[in-house]
C-alpha cells in the first residue's frame, strides 16, 4: 500500500501563504514571473528578492525546507553562471588570462539570470509547497471558467484533472502489486541491456494498461449511473472563497509592480 | 519445506514521516507439510508477512529460514530457490498478460530456465489441476475468459513453477458459492498429493477451519493467536475483541452449550462442518436396535 | 467477481475518464519513475512520463495522446515547482502527443516505422519547443544545447519500450 | 399499475455481442416486480446475469425485448433517462472504481453537481447524507486513505444525497473484509427500515439474504425462484445443482432433517439452537 505517498511538494498548514486563495496565487505567479523579467538592475533584483525571502518566512516552512526545492536545478544555474562569465563581455575587464577574460558584463549577466533562475523556482516551490494540488486544479478550473464561454470545454477539462489526481496513488499501488506478482513468477527488471529491460517492462505494462482500461470502463458505468451526462447543465460545488488575504496580495501586487516599474532602467 | 520467522520485524518507509510497523518481533514454526490458514484484521500484517517468504520484502530484523536457506535483513534468497515458493496474490487474475494462456502459464517457468519441453509438460499439467482444459484452451486470449477461468489461469501460472511452498493471499474472493468449493478442492488436493506445505490467507473463518490443520491469528503486527484450529477457535472472546469472528460451527456449539446442562454439552472440538453434523446424527438418531 | 473482459464501444464517458487516467499515468511516471543521469540538462533528470503519453498517443489517437501530454506533464510542472514551465510545457508536449497520434492514425505503412516517425516527430518538437524556452529563461542561445542529450534520451528510452507494446495493446482493446 | 410497485421487469430479455460477432444472450424472460421499501436480495452463479440485470435498472443498458419500468417510468424513454437515474442508485463491486472525487465532498458532490442541483443546496445535502452513511468526519478525506468499507459507504452517499427511491447494491461487499462487509449490509439495512429505502442487494452471501423481504435467485439468464427468504432456501437441493449455497442453520438442518431428524424449517441460527437442543434434552 502506497498509502503515504505525496504527490506534488504540498506540505499541510496553516500559515498565511496557505490560506490565501489558490486563485490569488496563480494569478500572482504570473504576475511575479513577468516581473523577475523585467528586472533589469542591482535594485528590481534586490527588491524581487528580498520580497521572495519574505514571501518564504510567511509560508513557515523552514528556509532550508524551501531551499532544497533548489537541488534539482543548482547545476543548471551553476551552468548558467560560467557560461555567461564566459560568452557576455563590455565593460571593465576583471581579469584577463591568455584570451580568456572575465568582464563585468558577464558577471553582472550571471548573477542576474541565476537569480532570475532561482527566483522563478523558488516562487513556484512556494506556491506548491502551501496550496496542495487539489486546491491548485481547483483554482486553474475557477480560472479558466470564462473560457467555457468560448467553447472550451472547461468542465470536463476539471472533471480530468481532478480524476486523474484522484487515481494516482490507485495506479501507483497497482504498479506495486503488479511489479510484485511478477517478480515472484521470476520476472527480472534490473538487469540486462537496454533492450532487454524495455522488454522485461512488457508483464508490468500490460496488466496495468488492461487494468486502467477496465477501470475506464467501470468507473465510467458509474459515472453515468450517477448522473453524468457531460459538461452541460452542471453546477458546482462551491469551495473557494475570497478572504482579506487576498486583498493584501492584490495590495501588494500593485506596489510591486509600480515599485519595479519606477526602479528599472 | 519448513519455514521459521525468528524474531521478524518489517517496518515501512523507515526513516520517513510515514514510518509504520508492520510486522513486531514475530516468532513462528511451520512444519513441512502443513496447510496453515492465516487470519487477522484489515491492516494486520498478513500480506506483509508473506511477501517476505520469496523476498519480496526484507525483514528489517531478525531471520527467516526457509528449508536450509537463511534470509537475514542483508542476505535476499537466491533468485533460484525463489521458485520454490509460490505466490499467488489476491486478484491474481490480474496479472495475465501474455497472448495465449499457455504463453502465460509458461512465463514462471521460463523465468527459471527450465528447458522449453519440460515447460509445456508443466503447463499442461498444471491448467489440468486447476480444472482446465489444455487442448481447448491453451491458444485462447486470457483477456477473452470468464473471470474465474482467468483466476484459475492464473493459479495454474504459479503452479507451474512446482513450488514446495504454495502462498495464497485469499484466492477465492468474488468468486461464487461453486467456483469458491472447486478453487479450495484443487488446492487442498495438490496440497496432499505433492506434499506442499501451504499458506492460505482468508477473511472466511469457515475456509480456515475447513481446510488447515494449523492457524495463525495476526492482529497489528503481532502474532495474536496460533495452533490447530481447535485450540484457537476456544479463545472465542479473544477473536472476538480482534472483531474477528468465530466459525459458524463454533458458535452455534458454544451457543448450544450454554442451553445444554454440563453432561449434555458438545465437545468444543466439533468445528468442521461435517463433524458437527456426524456427531449431532449420531445423538439424536433413534438407536437402531430401538 | 468482474466480468469478462470485453471491448465495448467506446462512449464519451469512457474517452474522458480514459484520458483522465493517461494524464495520471504521465503525471505519475514524471514523477515518480526517475532515473537521474550524472550529466546536465533539466538537471540530469530522465522520467519515464513519454511512456503512456507515446502509448496514449499510438493506441487510442491524436486528441488521447494531446490531453495525456497537455495536463499530464503541464499538471506535473505545476505541482512539482516548475510552474513557470507548466505554459510551455502544457504546449510543447501537448503537440508530441498530437503530431505522434496524427502520424500513427494518418501514415499507412509498416507499423514499427510509422511508430518510428511519430517518435521522431515528437522528439523534433520537445527539443525545438523547450530550446526557445531556455533560451529565453537563460538568456543566450548556447547553453539550452545542453538538454537536448537527455530530452533525446528521454524520449528514446521511451519509445523502445512503448513500439513493441502497441500491437498487443490494440488488439486487447479491439482496436486493431 | 400497482401503486406499490416501485420497479417492474416485464419479460426481459437481453443479448450481448460476443468476441467474434456471435451473440450471447444473457437474460430471457425476466418478470417480477419490487414493492416499494422492501429489501430483496438476487441470488445467482457467476454469469448468471445479475449485474446486466441491475444494469437495466437504472437505464445503464435497455432491454431488448420487454420493457423496464420504475415507478412507472419506462427506461426506454429517453426523456426520463436522468430521472430514472436519480431514482435509482448503484453501488459497484470495486470501491476503488467507483469513486470520482479527489476528496469525499468532492465526491458527493458528483450527482449533485450533474443534475444541476445549486451549490448551496448541496452543501446542505452533502453534510446530510454523509451523517446518514456515519462518515461526516471525513469531509475532507483522500479517497486512497479509507477503507475499503468506507469507502463504500461514501459511494453510498454519493447516491443518498441524490434522494434516491431504490439502491441497487451490486455485490457491493464483494471486495470487503467481514468488518467491512457488516458495516455496509448494517448500513443498508438502517436506510431501508429508517428512510423507507429499497435495496436490491446482489450477493454471492446467502447469508445476507436472511434478513430480506425477498429472494430472487438467477440462474443462466433467467429467475429460477423468487419468494421470501424461508420459500427459497428451503429448497437447498435446487439451489446446490446449480452451484449455489444456503445460509449455514439452513445447511444443517438440511443435514439432518434429511437423514430423518425431525425438525422443522429455521433460517436463523438462534432458531436451530433452541430446537437442536430441544431435541437433545428429550433423548
Ligand atoms: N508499501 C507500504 N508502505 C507503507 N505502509 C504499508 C505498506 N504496505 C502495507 N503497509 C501498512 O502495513 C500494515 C500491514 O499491511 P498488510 O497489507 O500486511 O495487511 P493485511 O493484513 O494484508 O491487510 P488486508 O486484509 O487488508 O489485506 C498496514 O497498516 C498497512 O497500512
Ligand atoms: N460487456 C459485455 N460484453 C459481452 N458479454 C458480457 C458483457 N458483460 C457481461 N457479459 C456476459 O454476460 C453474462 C452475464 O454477465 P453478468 O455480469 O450480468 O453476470 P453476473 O451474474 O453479474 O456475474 P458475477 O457474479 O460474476 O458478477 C456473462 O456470461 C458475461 O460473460
Ligand atoms: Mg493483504
Ligand atoms: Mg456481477
Amino acid at each position: 500500500m502506497l498509502q503515504n505517498i505525496a504527490i506534488g511538494q504540498y506540505v499541510p498548514g496553516q500559515s498565511f501563504l496557505h490560506r490565501v486563495d489558490p486563485r490569488s496565487k496563480l494569478l500572482f505567479i504570473i504576475l511575479f514571473a513577468t516581473l523577475i523579467f523585467l528586472a533589469n538592475n542591482t535594485v528590481t533584483y534586490a527588491i524581487l528578492v528580498g520580497f521572495t525571502l519574505y514571501a518564504a518566512f510567511l509560508s513557515r516552512l523552514s528556509l532550508s525546507y524551501i531551499l532544497k526545492s533548489l537541488k534539482p536545478v543548482w547545476i543548471l544555474i551553476l551552468f548558467t553562471v560560467v557560461l555567461h562569465i564566459f560568452i557576455t563581455k563590455g565593460g571593465t575587464v576583471y581579469f584577463q588570462w591568455g584570451w580568456f577574460t572575465v568582464e563585468e558584463q558577464g558577471v553582472r549577466q550571471a548573477i542576474f539570470i541565476s537569480l532570475r533562475l532561482g527566483l522563478l523556482i523558488l516562487i513556484s516551490s512556494l506556491l506548491t509547497l502551501t496550496t496542495s494540488p487539489i486546491d491548485l486544479t481547483e483554482g486553474l478550473e475557477r480560472l479558466l471558467g470564462p473560457l467555457g464561454k468560448i467553447g472550451i470545454p472547461v468542465h470536463d477539462i476539471a472533471l480530468m484533472m481532478s480524476i486523474a489526481l484522484r487515481f494516482i496513488p490507485t495506479l501507483m499501488e497497482e504498479t506495486d502489486k503488479i511489479i510484485k506478482a511478477q517478480t515472484a513468477r521470476g520476472a527480472n527488471f534490473t538487469s540486462g541491456s537496454l533492450v532487454r529491460r524495455a522488454k522485461n517492462l512488457i508483464p508490468i505494462a500490460i496488466p496495468l494498461f488492461v487494468s486502467a482500461f477496465r477501470r475506464a470502463e467501470e468507473l465510467a458505468l458509474a459515472m453515468e449511473a450517477r448522473g453524468y451526462r457531460g459538461g452541460v447543465g452542471r453546477t458546482r460545488l462551491n469551495k473557494l472563497t475570497f478572504t482579506w488575504r487576498d486583498g493584501v496580495v492584490a495590495v501588494v501586487s500593485v506596489i510591486l509592480v509600480i515599485v519595479i516599474g519606477w526602479w528599472r532602467t | 519445506m519448513q519455514i521459521t520467522f525468528d524474531q521478524v520485524s518489517h517496518i515501512y518507509a523507515k526513516g520517513t514521516p510515514f514510518e509504520r510497523v508492520a510486522l513486531h518481533n514475530i516468532s513462528l514454526t511451520i512444519p513441512s507439510g502443513s496447510f496453515v490458514g492465516i487470519i487477522g484484521h484489515t491492516g494486520s500484517g498478513k500480506s506483509t508477512l508473506i511477501q517476505h517468504l520469496n523476498g519480496l520484502l526484507m525483514p528489517s530484523t531478525g531471520q527467516i529460514t526457509l528449508g536450509d536457506a537463511v534470509i537475514t535483513p542483508k542476505r535476499r534468497l537466491p533468485h533460484a530457490q525463489r521458485r520454490d515458493i509460490g505466490l499467488v496474490f489476491q486478484y491474481p487474475e490480474h496479472q495475465l498478460f501474455e497472448e495465449t494462456v499457455a504463453k502465460d502459464v509458461a512465463f514462471g517457468p521460463l523465468n527459471f530456465d527450465l528447458p522449453t519441453e519440460m515447460v509445456e509438460a508443466r503447463v499442461k499439467e498444471s491448467l489440468e489441476i486447476v480444472g482446465l482444459d489444455y487442448a481447448t484452451i491453451k491458444d485462447r486470449s486470457p483477456f477473452h475468459l470468464s473471470g474465474g477461468q482467468m483466476r484459475r489461469v492464473a493459479l495454474a501460472g504459479v503452479l507451474a513453477m512446482q513450488p514446495k511452498v504454495l502462498v495464497l493471499d485469499e484466492p477465492t474472493a468474488g468468486l461464487d458459492p461453486a467456483g469458491r468449493v472447486t478453487i479450495l478442492e484443487g488446492i487442498y488436493r495438490i496440497h496432499r498429493e505433492q506434499n506442499l506445505t501451504t499458506l492460505l490467507v482468508t477473511h472466511s473463518m469457515e475456509e480456515a477451519a475447513r481446510y488447515a490443520d494449523y492457524l495463525l491469528v495476526m492482529a497489528q503486527g503481532q502474532v495474536a493467536l496460533q495452533g490447530k484450529p481447535e485450540e484457537v477457535f476456544m479463545h472465542v472472546n479473544r477473536l472476538r475483541e480482534l472483531s474477528l469472528d468465530v466459525p459458524e460451527t463454533v458458535a452455534l456449539v458454544s451457543q448450544m452449550n450454554q442451553m445444554l446442562p454440563d453432561k449434555a454439552s458438545l465437545p468444543s472440538s466439533l468445528y468442521r462442518e461435517e463433524e458437527l453434523i456426524a456427531h449431532l446424527l449420531e445423538r439424536l438418531s433413534v438407536p437402531k436396535e430401538g | 467477481m468482474d466480468s469478462t473482459f470485453s471491448p465495448r464501444k467506446a462512449t464519451k464517458t469512457k474517452t474522458l475518464v480514459i484520458n483522465a487516467l493517461f494524464i495520471a499515468f504521465t503525471l505519475a511516471a514524471t514523477m515518480f519513475i526517475n532515473l537521474r543521469l550524472p550529466i546536465m540538462g533539466n538537471g540530469g533528470l530522465i522520467h519515464l512520463g513519454n511512456v503512456p503519453l507515446l502509448i496514449a498517443a499510438f493506441v487510442y489517437g491524436r486528441k488521447t495522446g494531446a490531453i495525456a501530454g497537455a495536463f499530464g506533464m503541464g499538471l506535473f510542472d505545476l505541482i512539482s515547482g516548475w510552474t513557470a514551465w507548466a505554459p510551455f510545457t502544457f504546449v510543447i508536449v501537448g503537440a508530441m502527443g498530437y503530431v505522434a497520434g496524427l502520424i500513427a492514425e494518418k501514415v499507412p505503412g509498416n507499423r514499427v516505422f510509422v511508430y518510428a516517425l511519430a517518435v521522431v516527430a515528437a522528439l523534433v518538437i520537445k527539443i525545438v519547443g523547450y530550446y526557445f524556452v531556455e533560451v529565453i529563461l537563460y538568456g543566450n542561445w548556447i547553453q539550452p544545447f545542453g538538454s537536448i542529450p537527455g530530452n533525446v534520451l528521454q524520449v528514446v528510452v521511451a519509445a523502445v519500450i512503448v513500439i513493441p507494446l502497441v500491437g498487443r495493446l490494440k488488439k486487447i482493446v479491439g482496436q486493431g | 399499475m400497482n401503486e406499490d410497485n416501485l420497479l417492474a421487469l416485464r419479460d426481459v430479455s437481453y443479448t450481448y455481442d460476443g468476441e467474434d460477432g456471435q451473440r450471447v444472450p444473457v437474460l430471457q424472460g425476466v418478470d417480477f416486480t419490487i414493492q416499494k421499501g422492501s429489501f430483496v436480495s438476487v441470488l445467482g452463479h457467476n454469469g448468471s446475469g445479475k449485474s446486466t440485470m441491475a444494469k437495466l435498472m437504472n437505464a445503464l443498458l435497455l432491454p431488448e425485448g420487454g420493457t423496464v419500468l420504475i415507478s412507472g417510468m419506462d427506461t426506454k424513454d429517453g426523456e426520463l433517462l436522468w430521472e430514472i437515474r436519480r431514482h435509482v442508485g448503484m453501488v459497484f463491486q470495486n470501491p476503488d472504481n467507483q469513486i470520482v472525487g479527489a476528496t469525499v465532498e468532492d465526491d458527493v458532490a458528483f450527482g449533485l453537481e450533474n443534475m444541476g442541483v445549486d451549490p448551496k443546496e448541496m452543501r446542505v445535502r452533502i453534510d446530510e447524507a454523509l451523517v446518514s452513511v456515519g462518515m461526516d468526519s471525513y469531509l475532507q478525506a483522500q479517497p486512497h486513505r479509507l477503507s475499503g468499507g468506507q469507502k463504500q459507504r461514501v459511494a453510498i452517499a454519493g447516491i443518498m444525497a441524490m434522494r434516491p427511491s431504490v439502491i441497487i447494491l451490486d455485490e457491493a461487499t464483494a471486495m470487503l473484509d467481514p468488518q467491512g462487509r457488516m458495516e455496509v449490509l448494517n448500513l443498508a439495512r438502517q436506510l431501508n427500515r429508517d428512510e423507507g429505502l429499497t435495496i436490491i442487494n446482489i450477493t454471492h452471501f446467502p447469508e445476507e439474504a436472511i434478513y430480506s423481504d425477498k429472494v430472487i435467485v438467477m440462474n443462466a439468464g433467467e429467475v429460477l425462484m423468487e419468494g421470501k427468504p424461508s420459500e427459497v432456501f428451503n429448497e437447498v437441493d435446487r439451489l446446490k445443482q446449480v452451484g449455489l449455497d444456503v445460509p449455514f442453520a439452513v445447511r444443517l438442518r438440511h443435514a439432518l432433517h434429511s437423514k430423518g431428524i425431525d425438525l422443522p424449517f429455521v433460517l436463523h441460527q438462534e432458531e436451530l439452537v433452541e430446537h437442536v437442543c430441544k431435541l437433545l434434552l428429550t433423548k
